[in-house]
C-alpha cells in the first residue's frame, strides 16, 4: 500500500540534478525536447552536441549508464520502424549492401531515430532523477489543471495497489498447491483477473474515504517546501538554452 | 440522554444497502452523549462497520440521519464533522497510504493546517502514545499487522478529535499494547464509540454498551448489565470467554 | 502505437497540442459533473488498470507496436470526459515516466489514442444501448471493436498531413486499419469481460448503467417490516450536445490548425530535397504532391476517399449518438 | 520431543531478513510433535507472521533449516509442502482472491485433484463448519472483515492438510465464532501451531506454548506454567487481561 514507493524508475541520490526543483527540471526537458524535433534534420552537429548535452547530464545526475540503456528498450519498436522506412520508402534509390534504399526513406529513419533516442534519454534522465510523486507536484507548480494532477496521483497510488493486490493473490493461490505452468492454467488467472479490478478498485476507494476522513480536499498538504531560486532555474534551463544556441550557431 | 443538541452522535432510523444489493442497516436508532465511553457489541456481520462508516460520512444513509454534535451529516457539513469525528478501521491496510509512518500521522495535522516544529511535536507525539516512535521512518506497509494498528491509530490521535470510533482497535495488538491502549482512551477527555468483540475489554474500558445484530439496535444498557444476561448474550453470538468472571465492583 | 519525438513534424505536434489541450480543457469542466467527489479515485484507477493493460504488447506488420488501446473501457466506466482525462493522464506518464511517447508528440498522442477512441467508444456505445436497453456488454464489445481501427484510421490521416517519412501511405493504412481490426477484437474481448464482472457485482460503477438502486427495508422493534421509498434515482442521461460539440470543434480545430501549419512551414524532408535538387520527383508539397503521386488504392478505394470515408463515419455516429441521447432524454422527460 | 524424523515441524537456527534490510528472525529453533497443538505467543514485530510464513515455504529462510514432518522445505518440495501445511493468514484479504465464496474455497481441494460432487461436499462441509454456507455464492470482497476470517479458515480446512497453521485466526471473530473455531480444532486430528495475542484463548486450546520475542524463541513449556510465570510474561509485553483468573483444572 502507499504512493511513492517501490519505483524503480526513480534512483535515489544527491546530486545537483536531483536536487533541482521538479518544475524546473519538467521545464528543462520539455523545452529540450522541443528544440531537438525543431532542428532540421541535416544538421548532425547539431545532434552530436545535443549528445554530448546529455553525456553530460548523465555524469553530473551520476546515473549508471548500464541503467540508462536498459531503459532505452522502450525505443525498440520505433528502431524497427525506422529501419523499416528506407526499404518501404519512396523517392530517389540507392544502393547499400546489395538493398535498394529510398533516400528520403533514410533520411526520415535517421530523423526519427536521432530525435526519439534524444527525447528517450532526456525522460529517462527527468524519471531518474526526480520522485514520481514529485514530477507530479511540479507539474502542478507549472498550471497543469489539479484535476488531472490529482488523477495521476491517484493512478501511481493504483499502480502499486494493484501491484500489491496481484503479489497477494499470487501468494495465495501458491501457498494453495497452485503454479501456473502452462496454458491450461490460464482461465483461473483470467477468473481471478476479473476480482482484480474490483478489488483494487474497492481497496483504493476505501483508502481514498480514509484520506477524505483525515481531512484531504483534493490537495496533498505540502509538507515540503518546493519554491525554486532563480539560480535553480538558470541551473536547470542551461540545457536547453544550450540546445537551442547550437542550433542558432549550426545555422 | 439529555436533549438532541448535547449529544455527541444521534442516528435515526438509519438504513443502509451495499452497491451489490446486500442491505446491512435496518433503521439504526441511538445517542451518545458528549463525553460518554460506549461498546458497539454485535455478532460478525451485524452491521456495526457499515454503521460507524456512516458517522463521519465515509457512508452516505440510505434513509434515516446521522447527526455529530447537532450539525447533520451532509455533504456541505462533511469537512467540519470529519475534522470531529476520527474513525480508526477495522483494517489497518485501509487507512494507512503515505510512504512513510511519520508522513502518514502527519497527514491529518497538515491538512488542519499545521506546520513545521508544531507539527513534528504533534506527530512524535502521537507516535509515542503507540510505542511506534522507533519506525517513524519506515513505510508503514513493511510493518507487522499490530503495528500497522498502532500506526492506524496513531494516525486519528495525531488529529485530535472530539470524537473517538474505533473499529475492533484491540485486535491484533498484543496484551501490553491493548491495556495501553485502555489507558489512552481513558486519559483522553473525548466521546468514544468502540466496537468490540471483545467483551472483557468493553467491560473494562465502556459504562455502557450497544448490542447491534441484524442491522438494528438490539439492547442498549450498562455494559455489566449487558454481560450478565447470558440469555440475551446467547440470542447474538456473543458470550464471555473461558476463565473470565465479571469482577465484583 | 506512441508516437515518439521526431515522428511528425514540428508544426504538427504543436497543433496537436493545441488540439489536446483544447479537448482536455472541454473534459475537465464536463468531468466534474460526471463523479462527483470521486472522479479522481475513480478515474485514477481506470488510468491505472488500463496503463496495465496497456503493457500487452503486440507486435505490428508494419513495424509500429501495437496495443490495447482502453479509450472505449475508460468511458464507459467513467463517463466520456473523465475518460478522456484518464487517457490523457496514461499517456502523460507514460511519456513522462516511461519514456514511451516523446514529449512533443504528447499533443498527437492524447488527441489520436485518447480523443479519438472516447468519442467513438462512446457514440457507439450510446447508440447501442439506446436501441437495445440493457445490452451493456454487448454494446462494450462494439464499442472497443469500432474505437480502435478508428483511432488508426485518424493517425494515417495526421501522418499523411504531418508525418516525416515518405512511405506509401496506401500500405499503412491497409496495415494499420487491418492489424487494428485485430487488436480491437482483442480490445473488445478484455473490455466487454471487465464492464460484465464490474457490473454484476457493482453496478453502481459502470458509468453506463447507473441508477439501479434498490428500495430499502426498515426493521422494528417487533421485527415488523416496512419499506421505505425508492431512493432517487441518479441521472444516467443526460445531454450529450455540448460533449458531442466540443468533439466536431476539436475535429475542425484539428483539420484547420494543422493544415495551415502544415501547408505553409516546409519541413525538413523538403528543405533536403531542395538542396539534393531531386525537388521534381517529391514534389514541392505535401499535400498536392504526395496525395496526387504516391496515394495507391487499398483495395480499390484511393486513400484519400478511405480517409475522408473514416472522417464521415465518425461524424455519423457521432450524430446518431446525439440522435439517440435525445430520443432517451425525450421519453425520460 | 521424540526423534526428528517423527516431528511434524522441525525449524533450526532459522534468520531471515526483509528485503528492505529489516532482519525479523535470529535464529529460530523449534520442533513440535505430531498432533500436538502449539501457541506462538509474542510481542507485535517479534517475527512471528515472518516464521509461519516459512513453515509452507512462502518465505525461503536466509539462514538455517525449516522441515515438514522430515522433508525438508526446498524448491523441489514446495509442491509436496504445500499441502501438507494449511497456512491461515494473519489478513484475510490476503487469502481470498476468487470472485466467489465457493471458489475460494475449491481453489485447494480442486488443485489436489478434487472434482464434481466430491470437490462440492468437501466446500460444503468445510463452509458449513464455519458457518458461511449462505454466503457461499457472495464475493469474498464484499464481506464483514469478521466473516471474510471465517471464509480463510474454511478454505483451509477444506484442503484437509496434515498441519494446520493460525496467525491469529481469532481476531475480529465474534465470541461465539471464536468458541466454535477452538471446538473445530478440538476436533481435528492435526498439528496445530496457532500464533496469538489472546493467552486465555492459547490457554484453553493449547498444552504447549512458545514466546517468540526479539527473533529468537525466549520461552517454551506448557502454556499453563507460562502464563503462570507474570514476570516472564511481562518481560515479553505479555499479560493476562482484566478479569481473567488460570482456572484450576
Ligand atoms: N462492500 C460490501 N458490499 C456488499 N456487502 C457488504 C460489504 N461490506 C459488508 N457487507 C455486508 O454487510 C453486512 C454488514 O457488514 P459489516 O461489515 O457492517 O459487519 P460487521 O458488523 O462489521 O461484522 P464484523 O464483526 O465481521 O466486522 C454483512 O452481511 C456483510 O456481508
Ligand atoms: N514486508 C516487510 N518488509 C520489511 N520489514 C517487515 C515486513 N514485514 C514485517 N517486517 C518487520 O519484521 C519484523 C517482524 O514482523 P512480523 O510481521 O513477523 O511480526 P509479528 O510477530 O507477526 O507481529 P504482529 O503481532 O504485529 O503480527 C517487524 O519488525 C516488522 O516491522
Ligand atoms: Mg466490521
Ligand atoms: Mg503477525
Amino acid at each position: 500500500m502507499g504512493a511513492g514507493h517501490r519505483h524503480q524508475l526513480y534512483l535515489p541520490g544527491d546530486s545537483v540534478v536531483h536536487r533541482l526543483p521538479p518544475q524546473c527540471k519538467l521545464l528543462a526537458v520539455f523545452a529540450f525536447a522541443l528544440v531537438v524535433v525543431a532542428t532540421p534534420r541535416e544538421r548532425f552537429w547539431a545532434f552530436a552536441v545535443y549528445a554530448l548535452l546529455l553525456a553530460g547530464v548523465v555524469m553530473m545526475a551520476r546515473v549508471p549508464l548500464p541503467y540508462v540503456l536498459r531503459r532505452m528498450v522502450i525505443e525498440v519498436p520505433f528502431v524497427l520502424f525506422a529501419f523499416f522506412i528506407p526499404v518501404i520508402g519512396l523517392g530517389e534509390r540507392t544502393t547499400v549492401l546489395g538493398l535498394s534504399l529510398s533516400v528520403p526513406g533514410l533520411w526520415a529513419a535517421w530523423n526519427i531515430l536521432a530525435k526519439a533516442t534524444l527525447g528517450v534519454v532526456a525522460s529517462i534522465l527527468l524519471a531518474a532523477t526526480t520522485e514520481p510523486r514529485t514530477i507530479l507536484l511540479g507539474a502542478q507548480r507549472l498550471r497543469l489543471p489539479g484535476l488531472l494532477v490529482q488523477i495521476a496521483m491517484f493512478m501511481l497510488r493504483y499502480m502499486d495497489v494493484i501491484l500489491d493486490e496481484m503479489r497477494r493473490m499470487r501468494v495465495a493461490r501458491e501457498s494453495r498447491g497452485f503454479v501456473a505452468r502452462d496454458l491450461r492454467h490460464v482461465p483461473v488467472i483470467a477468473r481471478s483477473a476479473g476480482a482484480l479490478f474490483i478489488r483494487s478498485y474497492e481497496r483504493g476507494e476505501r483508502v481514498h474515504l480514509a484520506m477524505l476522513s483525515r481531512g484531504y480536499d483534493g490537495q496533498m498538504p505540502i509538507i515540503h517546501d518546493m519554491s525554486a531560486s532563480v539560480r535553480q532555474w538558470g541551473t536547470a534551463l542551461a540545457l536547453p538554452a544550450v540546445a537551442l544556441a547550437t542550433w542558432g550557431l549550426t545555422w | 440522554m439529555g436533549t438532541d443538541v448535547v449529544n455527541s452522535l444521534e442516528v435515526r432510523q438509519l438504513a443502509y444497502a451495499y452497491p451489490d444489493g446486500t442491505q446491512a442497516l435496518f433503521g439504526v436508532d441511538l445517542s451518545i452523549a458528549r463525553g460518554e465511553r460506549v461498546a458497539l457489541l454485535g455478532p460478525n456481520g451485524a452491521g456495526k462497520t457499515t454503521l460507524v462508516m456512516h458517522l463521519n460520512g465515509i457512508l452516505t444513509a440510505g434513509h434515516g440521519s446521522v447527526s455529530v454534535a447537532g450539525t447533520p451529516v451532509r455533504k456541505d457539513t462533511l469537512k467540519e464533522i470529519r475534522q470531529r469525528v476520527g474513525l480508526v478501521f477495522q483494517d489497518p491496510d485501509d487507512q494507512l497510504f503515505m510512504p512513510t509512518v511519520r508522513d502518514d500521522v502527519a497527514f491529518g495535522p497538515a491538512n488542519a493546517g499545521l506546520r513545521g516544529a508544531e507539527l513534528d511535536r504533534v506527530v512524535e507525539d502521537a507516535l509515542e502514545r503507540v510505542g511506534m516512535l522507533a519506525a517513524a521512518d519506515r513505510p508503514p506497509h513493511h510493518l507487522s499487522f499490530g503495528q500497522r494498528r498502532r500506526v492506524a491509530v496513531a494516525t486519528v490521535l495525531a488529529m485530535a478529535p472530539e470524537i473517538l470510533v474505533l473499529d475492533e482497535p484491540s485486535s491484533n495488538l498484543d496484551p501490553a499494547a491493548r491495556r495501553e491502549l485502555a489507558e489512552i482512551l481513558r486519559s483522553l477527555d473525548v466521546t468514544v464509540l468502540m466496537v468490540t468483540h471483545d467483551l472483557p475489554y468493553a467491560l473494562e474500558l465502556c459504562e455502557r454498551s450497544l448490542i447491534l445484530s441484524g442491522g438494528v439496535i438490539a439492547a442498549d444498557g450498562p455494559t455489566r448489565e449487558l454481560l450478565a444476561d447470558s440469555e440475551l448474550l446467547a440470542e447474538h453470538r456473543l458470550e464471555l470467554p473461558y476463565g473470565f468472571a465479571i469482577p465484583a465492583v | 502505437m506512441h508516437v515518439p519525438d521526431g515522428f511528425f513534424n514540428a508544426a504538427t505536434s504543436v497543433s496537436a497540442g493545441v488540439v489536446a489541450a483544447a479537448g482536455v480543457a472541454v473534459c475537465l469542466r464536463g468531468a466534474r459533473r460526471e463523479l462527483d467527489d470521486r472522479t479522481a479515485p475513480m478515474a485514477g484507477l481506470v488510468a491505472a488498470f488500463i496503463f496495465a493493460v496497456q503493457m500487452l504488447n503486440f507486435p505490428v506488420a508494419a513495424g509500429t507496436s501495437g496495443h490495447l488501446l482502453g479509450g472505449a473501457l475508460a468511458a464507459i466506466l467513467v463517463g466520456p470526459y473523465t475518460g478522456v482525462l484518464c487517457m490523457a493522464v496514461v499517456l502523460l506518464v507514460q511519456g513522462v515516466f516511461f519514456a514511451d511517447g516523446g514529449l512533443t508528440a504528447l499533443g498527437v498522442n492524447i488527441t489520436i489514442m485518447g480523443i479519438v477512441t472516447v468519442l467513438v467508444g462512446w457514440g457507439v456505445f450510446r447508440l447501442v444501448t439506446g436501441l437495445a436497453r440493457g445490452k451493456v456488454v454487448i454494446a462494450a464489445f462494439l464499442a472497443a471493436l469500432i474505437s480502435v481501427p478508428a483511432s488508426a484510421l485518424v493517425f494515417t490521416l495526421l501522418f499523411w498531413i504531418g508525418g516525416t517519412a515518405p512511405i506509401e501511405i496506401g500500405a499503412v493504412a491497409a496495415a494499420m486499419g487491418g492489424v487494428h481490426l485485430l487488436i480491437g477484437l482483442g480490445e473488445a474481448l478484455i473490455t466487454a469481460a471487465t464492464v460484465g464482472a464490474v457490473l454484476a457485482v457493482r453496478p453502481d460503477l459502470v458509468y453506463g448503467a447507473r441508477g439501479l438502486a434498490r428500495p430499502l427495508v426498515l426493521r422494528g422493534a417487533e421485527g415488523e417490516s416496512t419499506t421505505v421509498g425508492e431512493p432517487e434515482p441518479v441521472a444516467a442521461t443526460r445531454s450529450l450536445k455540448p460533449f458531442l460539440l466540443g468533439g466536431v470543434g476539436v475535429t475542425l480545430v484539428l483539420a484547420g490548425l494543422v493544415s495551415f501549419f502544415a501547408s505553409s512551414s516546409p519541413d525538413g524532408l523538403e528543405a533536403v530535397a531542395e538542396n539534393e535538387g531531386f525537388i521534381e520527383r517529391s514534389s514541392d508539397h505535401l499535400f498536392g504532391g504526395w496525395a496526387l503521386a504516391d496515394y495507391g488504392d487499398v483495395g480499390g478505394i484511393p486513400v484519400g476517399v478511405a480517409g475522408i470515408i473514416g472522417v464521415g463515419l465518425v461524424l455519423l455516429i457521432a450524430g446518431a449518438v446525439a440522435y439517440a441521447a435525445r430520443r432517451r432524454n425525450e421519453i425520460k422527460v
